[in-house]
Formats: C-alpha cells, structure tokens, sequence
C-alpha cells in the first residue's frame, strides 16, 4: 500500500471511468454528456500514461495520452457546434429530445 | 411665406374644417377640425407650397373653464438654399386641434412626422387626450399607474401614491 | 509513506471527490467545474508520473480550453438558468447498479492480477525527447492528427453559422 | 482637548536640559551593553562546556539590552517622530518593501549556493545527502564563486563563458570561526528542499501581495498625473502612499453581498479560482537564474497553462453572479481568451524556437551581455514577435484596450458587477499579479530578462570577488532587481495605455485578432523558422539584423522619451487662476 | 424565461413590454437587458430596455421620467420672474442658455426692451456656457468610449469656464442670472480681461483634444459609421442642434432666424461632412455617432470666435431694463425658440392676463433628440448604444422636465 505502482493508479482510472460512464449514461442534458465523455477520456488517457511510466519505460504512452487530449479536444469543439445547432433547432438542449433520426 | 397665405392655402384646401385663423401676433396659428386633423397633417407636409418638414413642437393647453382642450402643434419649413449653404426658414405656423376635455380623441400623427410619438404621448400623459392610431400608448413621463392628467387645470393633486404619503401645500 | 504515496492518496482522494461531483451535480456549470477539479488532479497526477509536459498540456487544453468551450456552449444554450433535465429514477438506479458492478469488476480484476509493485523504470523525460518521438515514431499519427484538427475546425465552422435564408 | 495626542504628550514631558541628558546617558548605557555583548559573543565561540551557554545567554541578555537602550536615546531625541513612528516605519516598509524583496531575493539565492557547495564539497560534485551542523561548521565561510551559472548553463547544454569554470572556492577546512558557526546553524535547514520550498512561497505569496498594492497605487498616481491631476495624496502622508492598504482595510471591513439567486457556492469559489492561478503562476516564474521556486523544464508552458485557468474563475463569476451585466462579462471574457492564446502562443513559440527550450531560466540565460544579445532584438521577426506578444497579453489581462469583460460604460462592472468587499478585490489582486506576471515573461523571453543592457563583461570581475561584490554584482547587473524593474517599465505601458486609449468594441477585438494577429503572428513564425535555418548563427545578415533592430529598439525608447519630454516642456497652461477669490478688489 | 424574475433583476417590465417582447422572446435565446436607470453611460436616469441577441441589440426602449420634477406645472404656478431659476435645471449643463430662452420669450410677450449691454452679456454667458456644455458632452463621450483622461481634461478647462460664471453670478451651475429684462447684475470688474486670457489658452487645447480623441484611430472606428441619422430621418424625428446639423443639414436658429443679436457676429454653422475630406477620417459617414461628437468640437471654436467679437463690441450702459414690480403676464400666446447647447430649446407661453402663465410649454431639444434612440439603436453592438447615447448628448433634466 504504501509503494505506489501500477495498480494504484489502475484503480484510481476505474474509478474516473465509471464516474464517466455513469455520467453519460444518466444525464440528460447534451453538455453533461460531453463531459462524462471527457472524464472516460481522462481515465484512459492516466491508465496510458501510467503503463508508459511502470511497465514500457518508453515514451509511447505518454504520446498516445497526448494525441487523446488533442482527440478530446477536436471532439469537444465539434460536440459543442453540434449542440448549438441542435438548440436552434430543438430550442432544448435535453439530448433525449433528438428522436428524428429513430427509426 | 406668411401665416397669412398659409392659412389661405389650408382653407382653400379644407374649408370649413379651418376654423380659426390668427395670422398675427407672436404666435400665429390656425385651428382645425380634429377629424381632418391627419388629413391636413399629409397635406401640409407633402405640399409643395408648404413643405412643412418639421414638427417643433406638440403642446397640450387647457382651456379651462371651458370644456376644451387643444393640441398645439408647431410647424416649421427648412429648405436647403440659402448663402453659404444655410438652410432657409420658409415658413412657420401652428396648428390648433381642439378636442373635448373628456374622452377627446385625435388622430395621431406619428406617421406623418415621427417627432410626434412622443410629444403625443406626453400630451396624452399629462392632459389626457387620446390619439388614436398611435404606436405606443404609453404614459411616458408619469408611472404606468398613475391616476389622472397633472397638467389639467382641473387635477387634484393624491394624497398618497403607492402607500407614499404626498405632502399637499394648501392650493394657492 | 513516502511523499508520493501521501501525494497519490491525496491526489486520488481529490481526482474522484470531484468525478463524484460530476456526477451528482444537477447544475451543468457546476458540473463543468468538477470537472475542472478533475482534470486539475489528474494534470498533477501526471506531475507524479514525471510527465511534466503532459501535465502542462493537460492544463492548458483541457482545463484552458475545452473547459471554456464547454462553459461557452453552456452560456450560449441555456437561456433558462434555472432550467434543470433532472434524471429519472429508473435511469438513475440502472445506471448507478452497472457502473457499480462494473466498478468493482474491475478493481478486483486490477488488485488480482496486481504484478509485484515496481519502482517506475523508466527515467525522466524531457520535453525534447518527446519531441523527437513526435517528429519521428510517430509522425505519420502526429500529421494526421493535424489533418484531423484542420478538419475540425472547418466543420465546427460550418456546423454553428447560422442558416442562410 | 479633543486634539491632545501621543506626541503631545511625549512631546511636552522633557524639559530641555533634562532631555540632552537623559539621551547621552541611554546612549553611553547603549554602547556599553552592546560592547559587552560583543565581548561575551567572542567568549562563547572558545569557551567550552557550561560556560559556553553562559556566555551565549549573556551575549543575548546584553544585546537586548543595548538594543533597549540605544531604542530609548533615540526615542528620547527624536520624540517629536515618535506619534508619526509607525506610519514612517509603514513607509519604509512601503517603499523599500520592493528593493528589499529584490535583495532578499539574491541573499537567498547565495545562501543556497552556500549550501550547495558545501553539499558538493563534502559529498563530492553530483552526490546528495544530509549534511549535519558538524560538517558544515566544518566548512565555513567558503566562498564558491561560479556555482550558479554553470549548473544553469550546463543544464541546457550551452557553453559558458570559460574564465568562469575554474574557481571554486575551496573549502577552509577546520576553521572554527565564530561567524561560520553561527553560519552553519543558519544555513543547516536550507539544505532541504522543503525548507526551501517553504521560503519560496512565502516570498512568492508576500511578493504578490506587496506587488498588488503597490501597483495599484502607482496606477492611480499615474494616472492622476496623466488627467493633471493629483491621484491619492492623503493617507500615510507623503504621495497617499498607504492609500491601497487603508484600501484593503476599508474592502475588508465592507458587507459580503450575495444576490438573491446567485450561485452561491460558485459566486464564493469564482474569486479563488481567478486568484489561485495568478498567485500560482509566479512558482514557475524564474526571478533570476537562481532565484526560483520551482525551475521546471517546461516552465513556459505552465505558466500559460495558469493564466488559462484563471479565465476560467472570471467566467464562472459572471454566470454564477446571475446577472446578465455579468454574464455578458463572462461571455466577452470567454472569446477574447480562446481568440486571444493563439496569437499568443504563436509569438511565444518564436522565442522557444530561437533558443531551443522551454525552460525559462535557460531562455533567460541566454540573453546575458547587454543590449544586443536580448532576444527580441536578434531578427526582425523575434521583434515582432514581441510586439504581438505584448498586444496578445493586454488582451489576455483584460487591460484597455481589451478591457472589454468589465467595460465599465458598457457592462457597469462586467464580470464584477456582484462583487463586493474581498472577493472583489482578490480579482484585483489576480488582474494585477498577472500583469505584472506578463510583464516579467516578456522581460524574460524578449528583453533581457534579469540582466541589466549593460554589457556582460562590465563587473565580471566582481563575480569572483567577496560576498558583497557579488551580491553588488547581482544588484546592478544581473539579478531580481533587474528584472523587477523591466516587469514593471511593461507594467507602465499597461497603465499608460490604459490611460489613454478608448476601449474597442466586441467585433473590433474579434476582427483584430483573427484578422490581424492570427496572420501576423504565422507569418512571424514562419520568418522565425526560417530565419533560424537560413540566416547562420555570426553572419552578416544576423549581425546587420541584430545591429538594425537593437537601434531601433533603442531609437523607440529614446523617441518616447523625447516625446514625453518635449511634451512636458511645452505643455499650455492657463497662467493663473480665474477664481474669485484672486479677482481685483475682491 | 421565469415570469418573476428577470435574471436576477426586479420585474421593471410593463405590461406593454411583456406584450412586445413576450412573442419573440419564446423563439430564440434573446436577453432582455434592463440599461438603466443607474448605468454608468445612460448620463443621468435614462433606462433603456434592451433586447438582445448575445451582444447584438435588437431593439432598445427607452424609459424615461425618472427625473420628472413638473417643471411644466411649477411653471404655471409661479410668475415669470419666480420660474426662471427653475429653467436652470431643465438642461443642467447650459444653465444660461435655458434662461435666455425663458426671458426672451416672456420679454417677447410682454413687450419689454432689453437694454444694449444687456443683450451683450447674454451672448456672452450663452457662448460660454455652450462651451462648458460641450466640454461635458466631449469629455463623457471619451468615457463612455472608455477614454478617461480627456474627462478629466473638459472638466480642467469647464471650473476656468465656471469659475467666471461664479465671479459674475456667484453660481457654478444654477445660475439664474440671465433674467427678464436683461442681467441681473453686472458683470465684475476685470471680467473681459479674464475671458480673454480664458479664450486665448483654450483656442489652442481645442486642437489638442482632436488630436488626443476626436482622430484617436480606436475611436474613429467606434463612432464613424455608427448611429447613422440621415438628413430626412433627422428632420421627421424633429433633431436639432448639433444631431441636425451633424446630418449635413446647415441649419441654426442664431444664424437662419437671428434672434437676440446674433446677426452682428460673424460665425460658421459646422456640419457633418463626409469621409475624405481635409480633417475627417476616411470611415466618416455624414450623420453618424462621430459627425455629432465633432460638429460640438467646432462649435465650441465658433463660441470662441463669437465671445471675441462680442467681448470687442461690449457697450457700457443699463444691464436691466426696468421691469414692472408686478409683471402681469398679458393675454396672448407665443412660442419662441433658440439655439440651446443641445438644440432648440422651444417656450410656449400662453397668457391670460394674470400674474402667472396659463401654460408654459418646454419643449428640451433633448426629448426631442432621444426620440430617435430606438430608430436608430436596431441591430447594433451593445457598445455602440453607448456610442449612440453618448453622441446624441442627452441631458435628463430636459427630457424628463
């Protein structure tokens, strides 16, 4: 318990993972989505980072973690352009409104 | 031009609807029937012998002890073409509109000369005429609430508005 | 116990009070701001793993950036303030049933098949190693990322102009 | 008697011979208390066992009771200052608080360097362990002399100057010296880190907060003196100098308002979340070469990475205010910042990509031996860069021109309309802390950084010499001071701006900075680029470019001088006064 | 949006807004924004509702009668003489210029001649005073651009300005001084001296402030094109003054219907010229927000010259005619006009014989002026309705009355 290795924070990315998880599932509201997108993003994003430190010793997790925060980045931008459209076309911003496209 | 020949142009014009012509003193004037108050309004301003392009001015006066009240409106024609590129005073003249003291109506002018709006309204606020056709009928001056026309000879001033006390002096 | 073990407890303790915030906050800003929190945690988490500069970046993308972008698109699409989606229970209690499941899944998956706990084996990295990685191992993702973020930012262009009549 | 005061008192109670006399005798008394505290001190450093701690307790007894003494005389002489005591030794605080920062920053520093030698002495170069009393008694008063620069210089790898390698002072091995002794107990905690840490942020912290008062102050009077008139003249006396902490008292003691239908947790939070990041960005925020809390390799990005979060405190103020002043506020703050960190970042990628590294002691490092060597003068691209740099960050402030989140005739405050009392001035205090911050940055990466524009070799002598020659030397030529003085000649221009230019308007900033910058600040990049891969290093090119941009540097600030000057010098003024009171026969 | 509360703001809606914004407020994420009464550049009790789209003003209201103190009524219960020091309080700024106004009519309606110095003086305290009234109007609109200093800077040369009025009347601001019948009292010894020197250090400062604000390239940009008025919008909504002649219409009652003794003085009528020309920044557009703020700065060079020529023809004689103790208002009417600070400040007296009036009309060029706020405010910046606001020089204490 009181070295810190790997598992440590494996869990502690489980943990941010379903918080996210949880999140996106539950809210209603588009932007909540987004974010809970954006805590599973953070967890993936520790877990690469502490396989790079723990278990490669090479520099590939902390780059792949970098590429997921520019990804996540790109993809917030993008889901935020999308809610604003959808808002002037919903005037809501309740992501269980959006049922056009149900078959 | 004189308020003599304008007053001429209108009652060739309109006839008996001019009922009053004083076309001397400090402030000449003619007055007019209010319902051919808005017709006379186009006229003048669109009249190529008037050109009345300015409204100065739209005074209520209260006549009282007699049972009318009367819209003044004051009239001015600017034209470019005088030394130095000075617009020129053609002409001046004021226009009496005399209406009931109660219930009176007048047809707004708003639409001929947007200056209107709001003097309208200020006339109406605080005599209580009523122009009809006019885009916002609001009190502009005195609360939305408030009751009565202060500048009628007959108000009588509140003793309270809104729960506040108002301190009346004895009416000299 | 080291400082990086009463770093990592406090840092842990930190990171997940506020994912947990995230998701019991009702208010959307106030979920934006525990995410904030989060995101500050795990930017100083990676300070601990010696990643300096992924830290850095974490701060000045996620927490400078998108977190604005999200508390602009928050501004920009909540005219009712006060305006809150509440989650319906059945949801709620699904949700809260699958995650925990899952939750503790894998924490016994990861504390099972735990290896022995291992000093970090690799040394510190610069900025400038990361560089030469970028630029050579992983050159051909790095320039596509760049295609990718081009591409963003014409559609998130296109997608909010307004319509034209 | 509604006026009789301390001094009065004081003032009234010593007849005239009685007081010359009283003040010999506790003068006289003074100095022979504190000759016999030396005398005692001398003793303790050779006397063994009991007698030792006698002989330290005596040399304290004695040296409080001189210092009593000595105090009393002074008081007795100057007792008509004593009722003003305490506002003059505010003052001194006050005004010498900024000078005696910047001192204690280099004394430190050195003391460090003490340390480290010693460190590196007794374990050899490159080990680490614990030193003990003992061994660093051991050591004494030892002087190295090159430690500094060369483990800066060595850490990115570029070449120092070679007279400054050799040098280090060896260690005066068994010298039981009194001073080193006392020397030793001093200097033993500063070997950890956390000490040092500690140190570090409350220096940084009490930093801050002068920083902020001062500013505020100085911003006032110049402005005052700007719009012809005074500014603060009342409080403390000379210039309203106590004006910003009688300020803070009054900002203090005011009502803590929260609207009704606030978000109240999140209007409480906002202000720390503006002010944290301001307070935090200065750990990353090298002083001098040694004079840093935390040199971090990618120190550049850190403190962008703050100032982006401290945006984040102002917009969650302006919507959590439920004010819609506000949260128009917040949404300007909101735009102006994303549009505004990409010219920003741009023109700082000139300076990183012209020496190389991220770590801001280094980008400094390079830039010693005068005016010429700074690195905005070094193409005319890195110039450039600067002048985009120094437009992106009064953007980045929220100083006027782009003062636009709390517009004050547009947005009545703003993001601050709410705000009362402290949190209100904790924006204050972030808004000023930043600004002296960008200023420091582009101290740092353009003009110098903490060297003077005097060339290197001017003093270089004095770098080898003894304790006071260097710290001389860290005064006047290179050294905290230095670049306290250029964060706040860019902290000026802030203000000067502020106070003359109107505000732009929304699309205006937008316009400016998509349209203007944005392009401008790629196209210095790309110069940049390939100026760096084109123009080699000692060229002709380089050279002319770097002599043709140093002059017109130098022509720029000598222009606004003599425009300032001769602006003064003619400035129309109504001779005399039309009031009344001055007229014939009144 | 909650039917309560508006964001934080109490309900100050009336029913008619509700009405006027109720339809549009459900389509799109419009703000409706209470400007006023205490804003910092609605200048005075100005409140203006604002509904907008983000930034974007789509419409502005305006509210006014915060400061309605019943000049009107006052007026009908007090003889001439007693109302003149409640005209000072109409325009607050061009004290003098409100009396002048207010003595020539009742002089007109009673018949009283205003002796030779008299009408001197009165030009006098009316150009200053015009001038102190632009240093207002210039130094605010610097701060309602967010340039503070030249503030400071028209308030500087303004206490010169007021500081002769106070030699002269003992008043800074209420001045009372131009009465019927003429002045009430001389002016002090040493006073042509003293405006003078005034006039020769101010002439040149004038030239200064165009450099300093007026041709400020960031404030160019945020006036020029601004506010638009053209010359037959300015005309139907009854502009006047410098938001008239800022539309390219030549056109002042001191010059196109001389009253007083105007027509001795030799002066040019400036007006709104378009881009291009000598002095006039290319973005200039006639009649816009920057037309308006520097037809007041060369008006303020035009009352420098007229002072001069007055102050070289001032005759010695009466200052006050002799005015009857118990001044009847005689039967009759008149409405007179003259060119105030702000634009043509209008007195419709009507008489019946008595000692007060039976109605005294004012008409404030302000009120006048303001009228076209909502014409003029559609889709503009938020920043530029203080633009607007600030160019058009409105002053409460006129409009409200």
């Amino acid at each position: 318990m009181l070295t810190i290795g790997l598992t440590h924070y494996l869990v502690l990315a489980a943990v941010l993972f379903c918080c996210g998880l949880y999140v996106m599932t539950t809210k209603r509201n588009a932007v909540g989505i987004l974010i809970g997108a954006e805590l599973v993003l953070n967890a993936a994003c520790l877990n690469l980072v502490a396989f790079s430190r723990y278990r490669t010793g090479r520099l590939d997790g902390q780059i792949a973690a970098l590429f997921v925060i520019v990804l996540a980045a790109a993809e917030a931008a993008i889901a935020i352009a999308i809610f604003v459209n959808y808002y002037r076309l919903l005037s809501t911003i309740d992501a269980d409104e959006g049922r056009q496209l149900r078959g | 031009m004189s308020p003599q020949e304008i007053a001429d142009i209108l009652k060739t014009q309109f006839g008996d609807a001019l009922t009053a012509v004083v076309a001397e003193g400090s402030h000449p004037h003619v007055t007019i029937a209010a319902e051919r108050w808005h017709e006379a309004a186009v006229f003048l301003r669109d009249d190529p012998r008037l050109q009345m392009n300015m409204l100065r001015c739209v005074s209520g006066l209260d006549l009282h002890p007699e049972p009318w009240i009367e819209v003044v409106y004051d009239l001015i024609s600017m034209q470019p073409g005088g030394q130095q590129g000075l617009w020129v005073n053609q002409s001046t003249i004021a226009v009496r509109v005399r209406v009931p003291r109660d219930g009176g109506h007048v047809a707004s002018v708003a639409d001929v000369w947007p200056a209107a709006d709001w003097h309208e309204r200020e006339a109406a606020d605080l005599f209580g005429v009523i122009f009809d056709g006019h885009p916002d009928p609001r009190r502009i001056l005195l609360p939305d609430d408030w009751i009565g026309h202060p500048l009628r000879k007959d108000y009588v001033f509140p003793t309270e508005y809104d729960g506040i006390p108002c301190a009346v002096t004895a009416e000299s | 116990m080291t400082g990086e073990a009463i770093a990592f407890y406090l840092l842990a303790a930190v990171v997940t009070a506020f994912a947990l915030g995230c998701v019991l906050a009702s208010n959307i800003v106030r979920m934006a701001l525990c995410l904030l929190g989060t995101l500050g945690g795990v930017a100083l988490l990676y300070f601990l793993m010696a990643a300096n500069f992924l830290g850095a970046i974490q701060l000045i993308v996620y927490a400078g950036g998108t977190l604005i972008v999200i508390v602009f698109g928050v501004m920009l699409t909540s005219r009712a303030y006060g305006t809150k989606l509440r989650v319906r229970p059945l949801e709620m209690i699904g949700a809260a049933v699958v995650t925990l499941a899952l939750l503790a899944g894998l924490t016994a998956i990861l504390v099972r098949t735990a290896g022995p706990v291992v000093s970090p084996s690799t040394p510190d990295f610069g900025v400038a190693q990361i560089g030469t990685e970028l630029l050579s191992t992983y050159l051909v993702p790095f320039e596509v990322i760049s295609v990718l973020l081009l591409a963003v930012m014409i559609g998130a262009a296109y997608l909010v102009q307004p319509e034209k009549k | 008697m509604a006026n009789f005061t301390v001094e009065d008192a004081l003032r009234s109670r010593w007849s005239a011979s009685a007081k010359p006399r009283a003040v010999r005798t506790f003068a006289v008394l003074g100095i022979v208390l504190a000759v016999a505290a030396l005398g005692l001190g001398y003793l303790a450093s050779s006397a063994p066992g009991a007698g030792y701690w006698l002989a330290v307790l005596g040399t304290a007894l004695a040296g409080v009771a001189a210092m009593t003494c000595l105090g009393a005389a002074f008081v007795i002489q100057f007792s008509r200052l004593v009722g003003t005591w305490l506002f003059r030794l505010a003052f001194l605080i006050f005004v010498g608080g900024l000078v005696g920062i910047a001192l204690l920053a280099w004394v430190p520093a050195l003391l460090y360097e003490q340390v480290d030698a010693a460190v590196a002495d007794h374990y050899g170069a490159g080990a680490t362990g614990v030193l003990t009393v003992a061994d660093l008694e051991a050591v004494g008063w030892a002087l190295p002399t090159d430690s500094i620069e060369v483990r800066r210089q060595g850490a990115v790898g570029w070449a120092p100057p070679t007279d400054s390698i050799d040098g280090r002072g060896k260690a005066v091995v068994g010298s039981a010296h009194p001073t080193a002794s006392f020397l030793a107990y001093a200097l033993w905690p500063l070997q950890f880190r956390l000490t040092r840490d500690i140190l570090a942020l409350v220096g940084v912290v009490g930093f801050v907060s002068l920083l902020a008062m001062f500013t505020i102050w100085w911003e006032r009077k110049v402005a005052g003196r700007m719009q012809s008139r005074l500014g603060p003249m009342r409080v403390g006396g000379w210039h309203g100098w106590a004006q910003s902490m009688a300020d803070g008292i009054k900002l203090l003691q005011k009502e803590d308002i929260y609207l009704e239908g606030a978000d109240r947790p999140l209007f409480k939070l906002a202000p720390y979340i503006a002010f944290m990041p301001a307070l935090a960005l200065f750990l990353a925020l090298p002083f001098s070469a040694a004079w840093i809390c935390r040199d971090l390799d990618i120190g550049l990005l850190f403190i962008l990475a703050l100032a982006g979060i401290g945006v984040l405190g102002v917009i969650v103020a302006g919507w959590a205010s439920n004010n819609k002043w506000s949260l128009l506020g917040a949404m300007r703050e909101a735009c102006q910042m994303i549009s505004y960190e990409i010219p920003l970042g741009f023109a700082l990628l000139v300076p990183v990509m012209t020496t190389g590294t991220l770590r801001l002691t280094a980008i400094g490092e390079l830039q010693a031996g005068g005016f010429h060597t700074w690195l905005a003068f070094q193409s005319p691209f890195t110039l450039a860069a600067a002048v985009l740099f120094f437009t992106a960050t009064l953007a980045a402030c929220k100083r006027a021109p782009f003062d636009l989140p709390e517009a004050e005739s547009e947005l009545v405050a703003g993001v601050y309309t709410e705000y009362s009392g402290f949190r209100w001035s904790l924006f204050f205090f972030a808004e000023y802390a930043e600004m002296f911050a960008v200023g420091a940055l582009a101290a740092i990466l353009f003009f110098g950084a903490w060297y003077s524009p005097l060339p290197a070799n001017w003093g270089a002598a004095w770098l080898h010499g003894p304790l006071w020659q260097r710290a001389l030397y860290g005064i006047l030529f290179n050294g905290p001071l230095w670049l306290i003085f250029k964060g706040f000649f860019f902290l000026f221009v802030q203000i000067w701006l502020r106070w003359t230019l109107p505000r732009i308007r929304l699309d205006q900033v937008m316009y400016a900075c998509v349209q203007v910058m944005l392009p401008l600040s790629m196209l210095v990049l790309l110069g940049a680029t390939f100026w760096a891969l084109l123009v080699p290093h000692g060229s002709m090119l380089a050279v002319v470019a770097n002599l043709a941009c140093t002059a017109l540097g130098v022509g720029a600030v000598l222009a606004i001088i003599g425009i300032v000057f001769y602006g003064y010098s003619n400035r129309r003024q109504l001779v005399g006064t039309l009031a009344i009171e001055h007229w014939p026969g009144s | 949006m909650e039917d309560k509360v508006v964001h934080g703001q109490p309900d100050l809606l009336t029913d008619f807004d509700r009405q006027r914004v109720a339809a549009d407020d459900l389509r799109t994420e419009e703000l409706l924004i209470n400007m006023g009464p205490q804003h910092p550049s609605t200048h005075g009790v100005l409140r203006l509702m604002l509904r907008t789209d983000g930034e974007l003003v789509l419409e502005a209201i305006p509210h006014i009668g915060y400061l309605h103190r019943c000049a009107e009524k006052i007026g009908e219960n007090v003889t001439p003489v007693q109302f003149v020091p409640y005209t000072d309080r109409l325009d607050y700024l061009a004290g003098m210029n409100n009396n002048h106004g207010y003595s020539l009519a009742i002089e007109k309606l009673c018949g009283l001649e205003v002796p030779e110095r008299a009408r001197y003086i009165r030009v006098l305290m009316c150009e200053l005073n015009r001038i102190a009234s632009h240093l207002v109007s210039f130094g605010c609109y610097g701060l309602d651009m967010g340039a503070f200093t030249p503030f400071l800077y028209a308030f500087r040369e303004r206490e010169y300005i007021l500081d002769l009025f106070e030699a002269t009347c003992g008043q800074r601001l209420t001045y009372n001084y131009l009465s019927i019948g003429g002045v009430t009292q001389d002016l002090p010894g040493g006073f042509a001296d003293k405006l003078a020197h005034f006039l020769d250090y101010f002439e040149p400062k004038i030239d200064e402030y165009n450099n300093l604000l007026s041709y400020n390239y960031i404030f160019v940009k945020r006036t020029a094109g601004v506010g638009v008025v053209s010359a037959a919008d300015a005309l139907a909504y009854g502009l006047t003054g410098p938001c008239l002649r800022a539309s390219g219409v030549k056109w002042d009652l001191r010059r196109c219907v001389p009253y007083e003794i105007y027509d001795r003085f030799e002066f040019d009528i400036p007006i709104g010229i378009a881009g291009g020309a000598i002095g006039v920044p290319r973005e200039v557009v006639v009649g816009d927000s920057w037309s308006r703020y520097f037809v007041r700065m060369q008006e303020m060079k035009q009352s420098v010259r007229i002072l001069r020529q007055a102050l070289q023809q001032l005759p010695a004689g009466e200052f006050r005619a002799k005015v009857p103790a118990a001044l009847k208002v005689p039967a009759g009417e008149v409405y007179l006009e003259v060119e105030g600070a702000r634009g043509q400040l209008g007195y419709l007296i009507v008489g019946d014989g008595k000692k007060t009036p039976r109605r005294v009309k004012i008409r404030g060029p302000s009120f006048c002026n303001l009228s076209i706020a909502t014409h003029v405010c559609r889709r503009v910046l938020i920043a530029d309705v203080a633009a607007i606001l600030g160019s058009i020089d409105v002053v409460m204490g006129e409009v409200d009355r």
